[in-house]
């Protein structure tokens, strides 16, 4: 497939972008935080945005989704990456969504997807134990009780984890890892909500001996680890469409910043010093572009090789949208170090990104694993 | 005995007597520094004592003259008195700018009465000194200020602002760059002046950075009298003494990168964070980071050494002073960089954390600005390419 | 069956009967592509017997129109003819500058006579065309030339140099950046032309490299014989077709970074040397520095796709070749220097090694080149900076 | 000690540069490599230098020699890595005699330092068995046999190997590892010699049955391990002096030549993109002289923290003297990539060195090691 936008893709696109400008530029993310918003998050936005269709874009079509597939979902991720807008977008339209689509049943998918692209219903994916995001270590118990599960443990740092109805629990079942879908108002269940630094929030979630029946359960009994290796794949490169935009905002407007600001009586982006670093900050940009638009098809069409494409995207836009956010702050000076100005805020949102599902460390090593060295 | 000899005895049984217990534990955070001035409130009374106590003997000074209530010592009798003050771990008694910054140059620039005016205060630690320099449209191109002090026979009147001034809400006078001559070419026409903070007409406002805090403000004249006795040095050639000043706060930053006494060090918060395996750090490519980063902090504390042993033996150092604060500054923003990548999710908690008030992600963010504060990486390349290295314009 | 269908199977057919099977082989080396020329040697019979019948086809340059020999293929056949030649592992039956450079300006700029006159000997093989580009004293500044054309009625008289001409001593004819004109401006009065290297007064040096090698020349020209129809595009704005073929030079370059087919690649002969340890490579940092490697390579070669699907669809690219040439030879350079830390002693052996001649070693010298060559990397970045992110000289 | 040269030093300084330049400057490297001399050393020039003292300079006053010490022997490395002048004081006039005064026995001591002091004798240590070093695997072998040791194995890349006269030799003696002195002209040692790429030379040696005499161990049975260690950290801190010196004369020369060739008119010294790196490299240089020059009066001092020092020494020489004579073949540009012009050999001996006795992976890893991480 031709590594561009089709038509409809353009849009799309196009339709974000204008939305975005006038319903939540990056004032929307301000006032969020000077009204001191609880959740950090609109409701009111969220609905307009399930108006314009994003929460089902991934849905499939068959439950009242719009099908329009990854390539779709991460040309709005992107888009909101440049504004830094706060929305459930992540957690429900693409991790709980493609955790459905992946391993949901009939019936799960039924009752859940429809509310889903309705904007009625927000999820949030809990695997991570430790600090660092290691998926594989599960110590979160799930027993088998009578007509369901006994689940206990603890996850933290759960992106959209203080927002979300729904919560998709990775638990250890005996024989292997398994998926259970755990309702935030379960008895037992404690969200422990707290701010984070681009100032949104995340929780870390205490489940304390919580009874679900067995339809909570999603796929199969101990088969749940490969399905969230795929779902967390798919999240990565969500993170990274985000980031791309972010990336190149941030770097536009520290374009635009150095052409007009003057020093020594003339404007500094003419300093070759300045230069050569925008121009090799370029170069990787356009790069980062090329595997976010590959990654994403590349999702849409079950590649094979989609776990190795994942980590070097996600890699590879760690490095690139944290240097461009450093270089936002350098190039505009002290300016760029207040709060009144907006650039540092896409420092800070990029550090969650970086750090959500892995960061450069943790991919490099997981490519270098499955290419088998 | 020697006298040098005799003065360290003398000193070990001073210190003993007079350093309070308290002030020989390690810091354990910025809130635990003496920075005195008419606003400070004492963190406890063994800080008051150990202030007053080494003011007295002019030990917070230990190498100006004694003439102004300094120490009045000589280069080895001060480097006895660190090395006894660190052999109990005593804390310095006073940080200030007077102390590392206009003190210094008006012992150099100052006229008499100037420095029988201001060094004994600063001694004391009676007075906090702001530091008026950048202006908001004067970053790295300093000397273009605009701030304008009008001669108006026997003052002047200051008109326009400054903007970084570190903890300029604890000021209580300020040394400031300003424009006495506007047809002169732009280095030329600019003095430094000395003015009461109270003084009518001075609005100090807090500049909050992306970090949540407020540790700069910016500062607004309107119609401030400053005396004419007041200058520091020649009139018009404020630009002199303003060098001097940035060359030494440059040294001063320069060793921001290096580990500072009771701050653990980067490696051991790793192994608490990560654990080891086989008997390394569980986290090769983190590791390979830290090492780069201890080896380059070693490097860096060597070349400060270095280049101390260069100048006591006569040598002339210069823009060097570029190179350490460039160098210092990068090395602490790299050092803020591992340790948000030590902390995982942990660093991102806005609130919370090892000291439960966003400590971490906060001091990250605020050290991006060390490459912005006190003049630009890029401003001290240049200065190391066209001073040091000689390159052409 | 469609048109293209049909194409490919009778693609197909072609191939499997008239490839003999040697060329299907990897190459091993260089020595075993084709360059063609008078002077040329074939390796063996297969390998004329190939580029005989490619070029009888016109097949060498697929998409050149057949009124001069070319193949006449629209770029759905030609990818066709690509994707059945890869499929049997078809070598390239001929690399040359006449394809890759002087052809496609003969086709945009060359007059009609010229192009009946050069094209078809290029298709063929019979002629290797070397570069005449820079000069001693005219390295990144390319404007700035001196070689002579002056005008004697019905010819220029040549007399100057040009270095840096790639494997300059197989080459037959030059396409050649000479001033015509000293009173204009140093970009309005250079011609681009043509001559036979046998010409009397033509001389070629080689230049030996630090990799002990010497695959570029050095041409004298005294007083050498230059036919006034042998100008490409207007006398006086040869300018316009260098800046040409300097896109296109810097967008073959920009390839060199990604590994190629029948080279191994670094992760490969990375455990090769250093074995593994609980499954992974046995050395975390290098491991870490080759993942990153591997990924840009892989992201390099994916915006080469997009590049081109881009401009499939219209978009014009221009000046994103300074970037593919920038970012390609700095990921070759990078990939040399990490072969180098994998091979550890090895790899210092100057006539020995893998393949008994040193190759690792000088390969990585040679690599050093590749960002000073075809336009340094500095002026690449110069190019992005100003023609792409648009900032002010 | 204060990190300034003394007077005494500085005079050995002033005499070692002014030797080099007039007997052995750069042109001698390219002449001994194109008159093809086999060895690429110059037997005459060694014995100029031992009438200069250097193979003394480390030798203790009672065996004939100077005793400078460290300090003043890598004040002459240095300036030998400023011309890039082949000689043995490596292998011969540091490591040798390192090993001599580690864990030489009285006789030995007497017999061989006067030797190498007068420059009649080459020595060379033979530690390595793969091309990554690694002096901790020795599967070379040291059998006891009567009266002595019979040994056998293979070493390879031995710096000073196709020249010396004895060996020092590494091998396992079943409880641990020993040091022999082997001469190289022993029954049962071949030496395979082979160009490096600037155009000296090493060898790999094979040690086929190699019957010794008791007195051909070097330091305790069992116990060479440590002392092989100590070794090693004054080779790599000698190393890294020379490195220190080739980092220096590469980067002056290529400010000197930005300064005068022009480009567009004006010097491309003007250029802020060169002046930044220029800048950039000089801190690192810096930092280097501070290391370097800690490290041996360290060595003298017989300091407890000599194996982190020394790993951190030679892996940031390694980093920067790498750099600056990639920066010296860049800033040069084309003229910079051919044989005729110079300073490409810096480049090649700098790879030489950095390879030799742990390259910056290995220091790395070890200085993480030694700080118990």
């Amino acid at each position: 497939m031709a590594l561009i936008l089709n038509e409809e893709q353009q849009m799309l696109q196009d339709a974000a972008r204008d939305f975005l400008a006038e319903r939540a530029p990056l004032a929307h993310l301000r006032e969020l935080r000077d009204t001191d918003n609880e959740e950090r998050l609109s409701r009111e936005l969220w609905a307009e945005m399930a108006e314009m269709g994003w929460p089902a874009i991934l849905v499939p079509e068959e439950h009242g989704g719009l099908g329009y597939g990854y390539g779709g979902l991460g040309i709005v991720l992107e888009q909101t990456g440049r504004t830094l807008t706060p929305s459930p977008l992540l957690g429900t339209a693409l991790t709980g969504v493609a955790a459905l689509a992946a391993a949901g049943s009939g019936a799960q998918c039924a009752e859940i997807l429809p509310k889903v692209a309705a904007g009625e219903l927000l999820l949030a994916l809990a695997c991570d134990e430790t600090a660092r995001h290691d998926p594989g270590f599960v110590s979160c118990k799930a027993e088998s009780s009578e007509n369901g599960f006994t689940i206990s443990g603890r996850k933290v740092a759960v992106h959209d984890g203080h927002a979300a109805d729904l919560l998709i629990v990775s638990a250890d079942t005996g024989n292997g890892i398994s998926l259970f879908l755990v309702p935030a108002d379960s008895e037992g269940v404690t969200v422990e909500r707290y701010p984070v630094l681009d100032i949104g929030a995340a929780a870390n979630v205490l489940l304390d001996e919580v009874r679900l029946p067995g339809s909570a359960l999603l796929g199969p009994l101990d088969g749940g680890g490969d399905i969230l290796n795929q779902v967390l794949d798919a999240a990565r490169v969500g993170i990274a469409a985000e980031m791309l935009g972010l990336a190149q905002e941030v770097f536009e407007r520290t374009m635009d910043y150095i052409k007009q600001r003057k020093q020594f009586g003339v404007p500094v982006g003419g300093f070759q010093g300045l230069q050569h670093r925008a121009a090799e900050l370029y170069a990787e940009i356009e790069l980062c572009k090329s595997l976010v638009i590959k990654a994403l098809q590349s999702l849409d069409e079950g590649a094979d090789d989609m776990a190795e494409l994942a980590s070097a995207t996600k890699a590879k836009l760690c490095e690139t949208a944290h240097s461009a956010a450093n270089e936002g702050i350098q190039m505009h000076g002290g300016i760029g170090m207040t709060d009144e100005f907006d650039i540092g805020f896409f420092l800070k949102r990029c550090q969650i990104l970086e750090s959500l599902y892995g960061d450069r460390y943790f991919h490099h090593d997981r490519f270098a694993r499955l290419r088998n060295y | 005995m020697s006298n040098l000899d005799q003065f360290r005895a003398e000193t070990r049984e001073w210190l003993e007597a007079n350093c309070p217990p308290a002030m020989r534990s390690p810091y354990r955070s910025e809130a635990d520094l003496c920075w005195g001035g008419r606003k400070f409130e004492f963190q406890s009374e063994e800080q008051r004592l150990w202030l007053e106590r080494m003011a007295e003997k002019g030990w917070t000074a230990p190498t100006w003259p004694s003439e102004y209530g300094g120490g009045g010592l000589n280069r080895e009798q001060a480097k006895i008195l660190k090395q006894e003050m660190e052999r109990i771990g005593a804390r310095q008694p006073l940080y200030s700018f007077g102390l590392f910054m206009i003190g210094p140059a008006l012992l150099k620039f100052g006229s008499e009465a100037l420095k029988q005016q201001h060094l004994p205060p600063i001694i004391r630690g009676e007075i906090h000194w702001a530091q008026g320099y950048s202006e908001p449209n004067a970053g790295s191109d300093l000397a273009s200020l605009q701030a304008r002090a009008e001669d108006k026979g026997d003052h002047y009147l200051l008109n326009g602002s400054k903007v970084w001034t570190s903890y300029g809400d604890r000021g209580d006078w300020m040394f400031c760059l300003v424009r006495t001559n506007t047809e002169a070419p732009k280095h030329k026409g600019i003095s430094l002046v000395l003015f009461d903070m109270t003084t009518p007409g001075v609005t100090v406002k807090p500049i909050k950075l992306i970090s949540g805090k407020s540790p700069f403000t910016e500062t607004i004249f309107d119609n401030v009298r400053v005396e004419k006795d007041q200058v520091v040095g020649e009139v018009d050639d404020g630009w002199t003494v303003a060098k001097y000043l940035l060359t030494h706060e440059r040294e001063m930053i320069g060793g921001t990168g290096l580990a500072r006494t009771g701050s653990r060090n980067l490696s051991e918060r790793a192994i608490d964070a990560l654990g080891t395996r086989d008997g390394v750090l569980d986290h090769p490519a983190l590791r390979a980071d830290i090492a780069k980063f201890e080896i380059d902090s070693k490097a860096l504390a060597l070349t400060l050494e270095r280049f101390r042993d260069e100048a006591k033996a006569g040598a002339s150092l210069g823009a060097v002073s570029s190179m350490l604060k460039y160098y210092g500054t990068e090395l602490n923003m790299r050092r803020q960089e591992l340790l948000m990548a030590i902390g995982g999710s942990e660093a991102l908690n806005w609130e919370g954390g090892e000291n439960g008030a966003g400590d971490l992600p906060r001091a990250w963010l605020r050290s991006r600005g060390n490459s912005i504060e006190g003049g630009t990486s890029e401003i001290q390349l240049n200065i190391v390419a066209k001073r040091i290295l000689g390159l052409p314009s």
